[in-house]
């Protein structure tokens, strides 16, 4: 197998409970997003941009769809001779038997071989569950040039909000002094993306002790990162700027849908040409809106079919809007039905779901987005 | 596995259709906004099993090469089957000699090399669902030479002029083909589509170059009507279908989508239309935009008003703009304050500096592309 | 999902310990067989070629060069649209732990959700490690024809072997009226290839009760096929005629190869353009043979490179066989170099082995093949 | 990320070889067996990192449409790169119009289009390893306009006769680019193949149509360098190449393969040549068999004597017969005790009722495609 330069690893193996129902049957990462997509089309396309061709994906929970998603590597343009996205579930060994990836680092010492095998350069590190839109290449020259043993994406956070976060506190050259994981007190606001570039022949070492010591949580930020640092090892933080979400609850699921259709989330932007996002190649005919519909600020795609009411909402594929029916400051996800004289408001309703004729779902003032995830009886 | 390759005919010399043609043949122009024309065939015969597909060629083969790239979007398994594109001989002395026979008999090599009994034709320039398994089904068991298909219509004498229509007897059996003169009301449209064997088709290509170098298939097959040696049937089809066999035409088989449950019964999920994906994002219809009526592919901004129209993909309709009765290729720009009624407005097109274009329904404007107006 | 009609399940969870060495870094149906071959090449090239679109493959023991393998399924224009080859491993789901397959049937039940998506009539399962070309939609013709519940593909088998396999007793028109596992004395030289399609509702639910039964041993086999049986449901018997062989041991797989050279074979023709096998496409230049070689009765491939003495033998991609150097008898797998003056008799070589120079291996009276799966020192 | 496009230029007017040119254009032309010359320059572009290939074709693009399809199999991502095939315009009045340059202007439009700031242009008739992203660094550090490689030879008297030479200063800056008239046995035979920035492209292309319709773009950089306002510097090419310039040095340059480890320099295992799969089997050859220093591709059955020979997929020698310094394309068959000596066999042709074919290496035979002899 020809050598590559950098080859990444997708942690996708996320739970995602956060996101009750809608990962009931799918994994965090294939949750449908912004009316065409799934969550880990970002990161995918984000490799496909950046001359990444070799991608890992690490899933373990219930990951049939998201499998048999990713496994198409040609709607990302990874599926050319030596190009490739390759799912990694846990697996049974000669000398092991199978059991699941204890951490976000033992999920990558678990596939060891699988690096092996293209013997890479440098490791590229990335979660499944955020949107964004990044040049891992242009990191790569970042982490080059400042010869780093390691280099991790950051970005700036509210100050209030850094607790949430894994802090990085860097020196004028950006070479992070100090971690720390969700800090009472912040010393800085650079929070960490989860996104590491690493040297592949340092970290592999590191992995192979990390495996075998009972006391860790093998896992990047709690164990590696600060091995790294206490070895003395020049460790880079990056900065990113542009739109990133992390859209771990139903709440900023719902947040970074409506960021389409803000007009000040330029960089936000879905269709600009030069980064493409990469999807399903989905057989529908256009969007069809209807001759007595009223759509206002709606973010829309092929196969769905607004024939009542709509304002500030996502329509996403194969959905219908019936006459008569409102939808209001809501997502619909693909294959939802809002039936005639029906009203949906401020709600994440899951695909398939029906809402029956009449009935009501959601309303203004709530303090939280409703998800829907089963059918709605009518009124009638 | 399928008994029949599929051949997808070029568009034949009497369709001349203003402008959109100076681009493309009439298989790869847009249609429904995203589609092209040549989608529906292909998925008809993708749908029907049928995975080898030899497409004819004219001139302009860029457009076309490009969307039909390996058929991997058609579902078609590029190991078994394939999508082939052939060319004709170009620079005809005289252009009566540039028939579909001509095109043939260039390739005929590649024709005798299908590994398929039967075979399929049908026009690049016409849309419908067809069941082409069940059809060739159909052909089989009837013990028939050739089954041809057709659409009655009733609306002959102003529509389909560029077409032939199909004169049957009371069992069926196709007693002449004949071009449209528009003399009646009521006609068996001929859908320039057949099904028959392969040898018998290579037979009768030859034997078309011996009795006229200038004759069409359809015509040759004439010929045989009226000797009565083959057994020849039509077959009634049903549901949509459109010929775009002149401007309007064109105009109308988009536009009549618009109405009623034609869309529900063009795109079923039982029976997919494939296409070639462009990755553009959805679709944003602004605060200001008010659409009505229409069909809005992916990758555009609304911010106008739009009606009765099919908008093709990364459109822009500008604040204060209104769009009716029209449609809009790809990429097409309409600026603020402008009204475009009745317009086929071609890819790229800018309209901002004129603030009013108008056509009739029956006589449907055209804006060149690229053109700034 | 568009329903589609026939689903194929390739069981390729084989740990093949019979395969020794081979197997101890690749899972059973991804070992290299026919000079560019892998074992799985077989029913997948079936698939693909009967019009089979969709195709499930299980697998659980060392499988990542497998999965990676299977998943780019342009290989056999299993990557349309509509069609796909998904790696199936067992995985964690919302009310269940992480499981290995218990079982032929079990690795089934535990994909029924995927088989689900899909909705399909009938489902087709295979086994992964058999090498055979056979038209799946003939014997589906067949299922349809006879109204079968589930139909079985049987082999003749010389009398005396038959008890090495599970054999069905038939009526007059192929009816199993019995169906004994290894039986002491046989009754019939039926021989099942493990083979079946079963109408999908039906052993759907089944294999629902199947799974609950502590019991048993979820094995088509010995669980679902007697227990059809005893249901007195149809169960028809397709006879196979051609070339099939079960690869299960070192001297099996080095017949199989041998096969090749075989003139009597003419059914394992490899190059029968209307059943072409598919595989991996491999970047090297024609075969070389060089100005002092002398090659007899040889099949080998792109990359291989005889400058020896080669007779009745396999040279598999990249192999190099130098001056002077000796092979007889023996299957040499990918980059295997036999240096100059070493010699190789009745042997199969694994992978990447390196005979040194001078060395020897194998013996032309030898009663078993020698399988050499690490490099040989040179003489010097 | 690639900061260049790639050009493939189509075989230019000059290059006329004898046979294998009437069926398809120097660019498909089968090399060492299993290759087509194409796949040496968009491999040498894949493996720098190119992913955006425009390749220009003249007639006859059937094979190479076919051949080159999506790109999957040159390892070249469908979504960020593109193969992009572009036809020039046929029919010219006078064959002196039919130039390289005449071919970008009718695709202008599509070289503006193109993201990258630089295009490396390289012909499609001569074979040999380049890493286009040294190369191009190399340009982008040196500050130079245009920098043009060169291989330099010791046999220009009676070799690389329609090919061009640069003529250099001690800094290996271009004086000028001359047609190789034979005149001196050492000479930098220029490699049509040159970087510049995408914007003094498109400027030469309009420059060379105001200077002369009927020059090369080569011509042009003649004119440039002579008018010494821009920066032209030449590099030296080392390793295997071979220029594909007339009938005799297609044959040398494949026979040269099999020479020494000419092979093993072409092929190796970090720069991998990509083609299309035909999911050939692997070959047989049989007791009867002597094969001795030759390449055999796939799908072949070999049971007679094959010596210092190329041999194409699925070819069969038969018992008895006997090839000798000859390249057998796909498909072809040599008979029972036929003898095949310094000939090159086109595809399918089947050579059984003549005995006996000698020709010599410097002047091979040549057999048409699909002929029985």
């Amino acid at each position: 197998m020809k050598q590559i330069s950098m080859l990444a690893m997708i942690l996708a193996g996320g739970r995602g409970s956060r996101l009750k129902e809608l990962t009931n049957k799918v994994a965090k990462p294939a949750v449908s997003y912004g009316g065409k997509y799934r969550i880990i089309d970002f990161p995918l396309s984000n490799c496909a941009n950046s001359g990444v061709d070799v991608v890992g994906v690490l899933t373990q929970y219930e990951s049939v769809l998201l499998n048999s998603y990713v496994a198409a590597g040609g709607r990302w343009g990874l599926d050319t001779r030596d190009s490739g996205v390759f799912v990694l579930t846990p697996r049974e060994k000669a000398e092991q038997g199978l059991d699941v990836y204890r951490g976000t680092a033992d999920a990558i010492s678990q596939n060891i071989d699988f690096i092996d095998q293209y013997n890479p350069e440098y490791l590229l590190v990335l979660s499944g569950d955020h949107i964004y839109k990044m040049n891992y290449d242009q990191m790569l020259d970042e982490h080059k040039r400042q010869n780093a043993d390691a280099t991790i994406a950051v970005l700036s956070v509210p100050l209030k909000e850094a607790s949430r976060f894994g802090i990085m506190n860097t020196d004028e050259n950006g070479k992070i002094v100090e971690f720390e994981e969700k800090p009472e007190h912040p010393k800085s606001t650079l929070a960490s993306m989860g996104i590491y570039i690493f040297n592949w022949k340092l970290l592999r070492k590191m992995l192979i002790t990390d495996m075998k010591d009972n006391e860790s949580d093998h896992d990047f930020g709690k164990n590696i990162i600060p091995q790294m640092l206490s070895e003395g090892k020049n460790l880079i933080a990056y900065q990113f700027k542009g739109y990133w979400k992390d859209v771990g609850t139903i709440d900023s699921l719902w947040e970074a849908n409506m960021d389409l259709l803000d007009e000040k989330k330029k960089d936000l932007n879905l269709d600009d040409h030069t980064w493409r996002i990469y999807s399903e190649d989905i057989s529908a005919p256009p969007a069809y809106i209807g001759k007595n519909a009223k759509v206002e600020k709606v973010y829309l795609t092929q196969g769905s079919r607004a024939e009542g009411n709509v304002k500030n909402s996502v329509l996403f594929t194969d959905t219908v809007v019936a006459e008569g029916a409102t939808v209001i400051d809501s997502v619909l996800m693909p294959c939802v039905v809002v039936e005639e004289g029906a009203t949906v408001i401020r709600a994440l309703v899951a695909d398939k779901v029906k809402i029956g004729k009449g009935a009501k779902v959601g309303s203004a003032d709530s303090e939280n987005i409703l998800l829907v995830s089963k059918n709605v009886k009518g009124a009638e | 596995m399928a008994k029949a390759f599929g051949i997808i005919a070029s568009t034949p010399r009497r369709i001349n259709i203003r402008g959109l043609q100076d681009y493309r043949p009439a298989a790869a122009f847009s249609f429904c906004g995203r589609y092209r024309v040549i989608d529906f065939p292909i998925s008809n015969l993708s749908n029907s099993g049928i995975n080898n597909i030899q497409v004819y060629l004219h001139d302009n083969p860029r457009s076309l090469t490009e969307h039909l790239g390996t058929g991997r979007h058609y579902n078609i398994n590029s190991k078994r089957g394939k999508i082939q594109l052939l060319y004709g001989r170009q620079g005809f002395v005289n252009d009566i000699y540039d028939t579909d026979v001509s095109e043939y008999l260039t390739n005929i090599d590649y024709i005798r090399r299908m590994m398929q009994d039967y075979v399929v034709i049908m026009p690049s320039y016409m849309v419908f669902k067809q069941d082409f398994e069940a059809l060739l089904n159909l052909h089989v068991e009837s013990g028939m030479d050739i089954t041809m298909l057709y659409h009655k219509v009733d609306n002959a004498r102003d529509h389909f002029l560029n077409c032939r229509y199909l004169t049957l007897d009371k069992e069926r059996n196709v007693l002449s083909i004949e071009d449209n003169n528009g003399n009646t009301k009521e006609k068996n449209i001929y859908m320039d589509t057949c099904i028959m064997k392969k040898s018998l088709f290579i037979e009768l290509v030859k034997k078309t170059v011996e009795y006229s170098s200038a004759f069409s298939l359809a015509q040759m097959i004439d010929v045989k009507c009226k000797e009565g040696k083959l057994k020849i049937k039509g077959i009634a089809h049903k549901g949509y279908f459109a010929a775009i066999d002149d401007f309007t035409s064109y105009y109308d088989a988009n536009i009549s989508l618009l109405e009623n449950d034609s869309i529900r019964e063009v795109f079923r999920h039982d029976w997919t239309i494939y296409t070639r994906t462009t990755d553009s994002s959805p679709s944003k219809i602004t605060e200001s935009a008010h659409v009505t009526g229409s069909l809005i592919s992916n990758g555009c901004t609304i911010e106008g008003t739009v009606e009765n129209s099919i908008i093709g993909r990364g459109v822009h309709v500008a604040k204060g703009a209104v769009v009716k009765n029209s449609i809009l290729l790809a990429y097409a720009k309409v600026g603020e304050n402008v009204t475009v009624d009745c317009q086929i407005v071609d890819k790229w097109a800018n309209i901002s500096r004129t603030k009013e274009l108008i056509g009739k329904p029956y006589e449907p404007g055209y804006i060149r592309r690229r053109d700034i107006i």
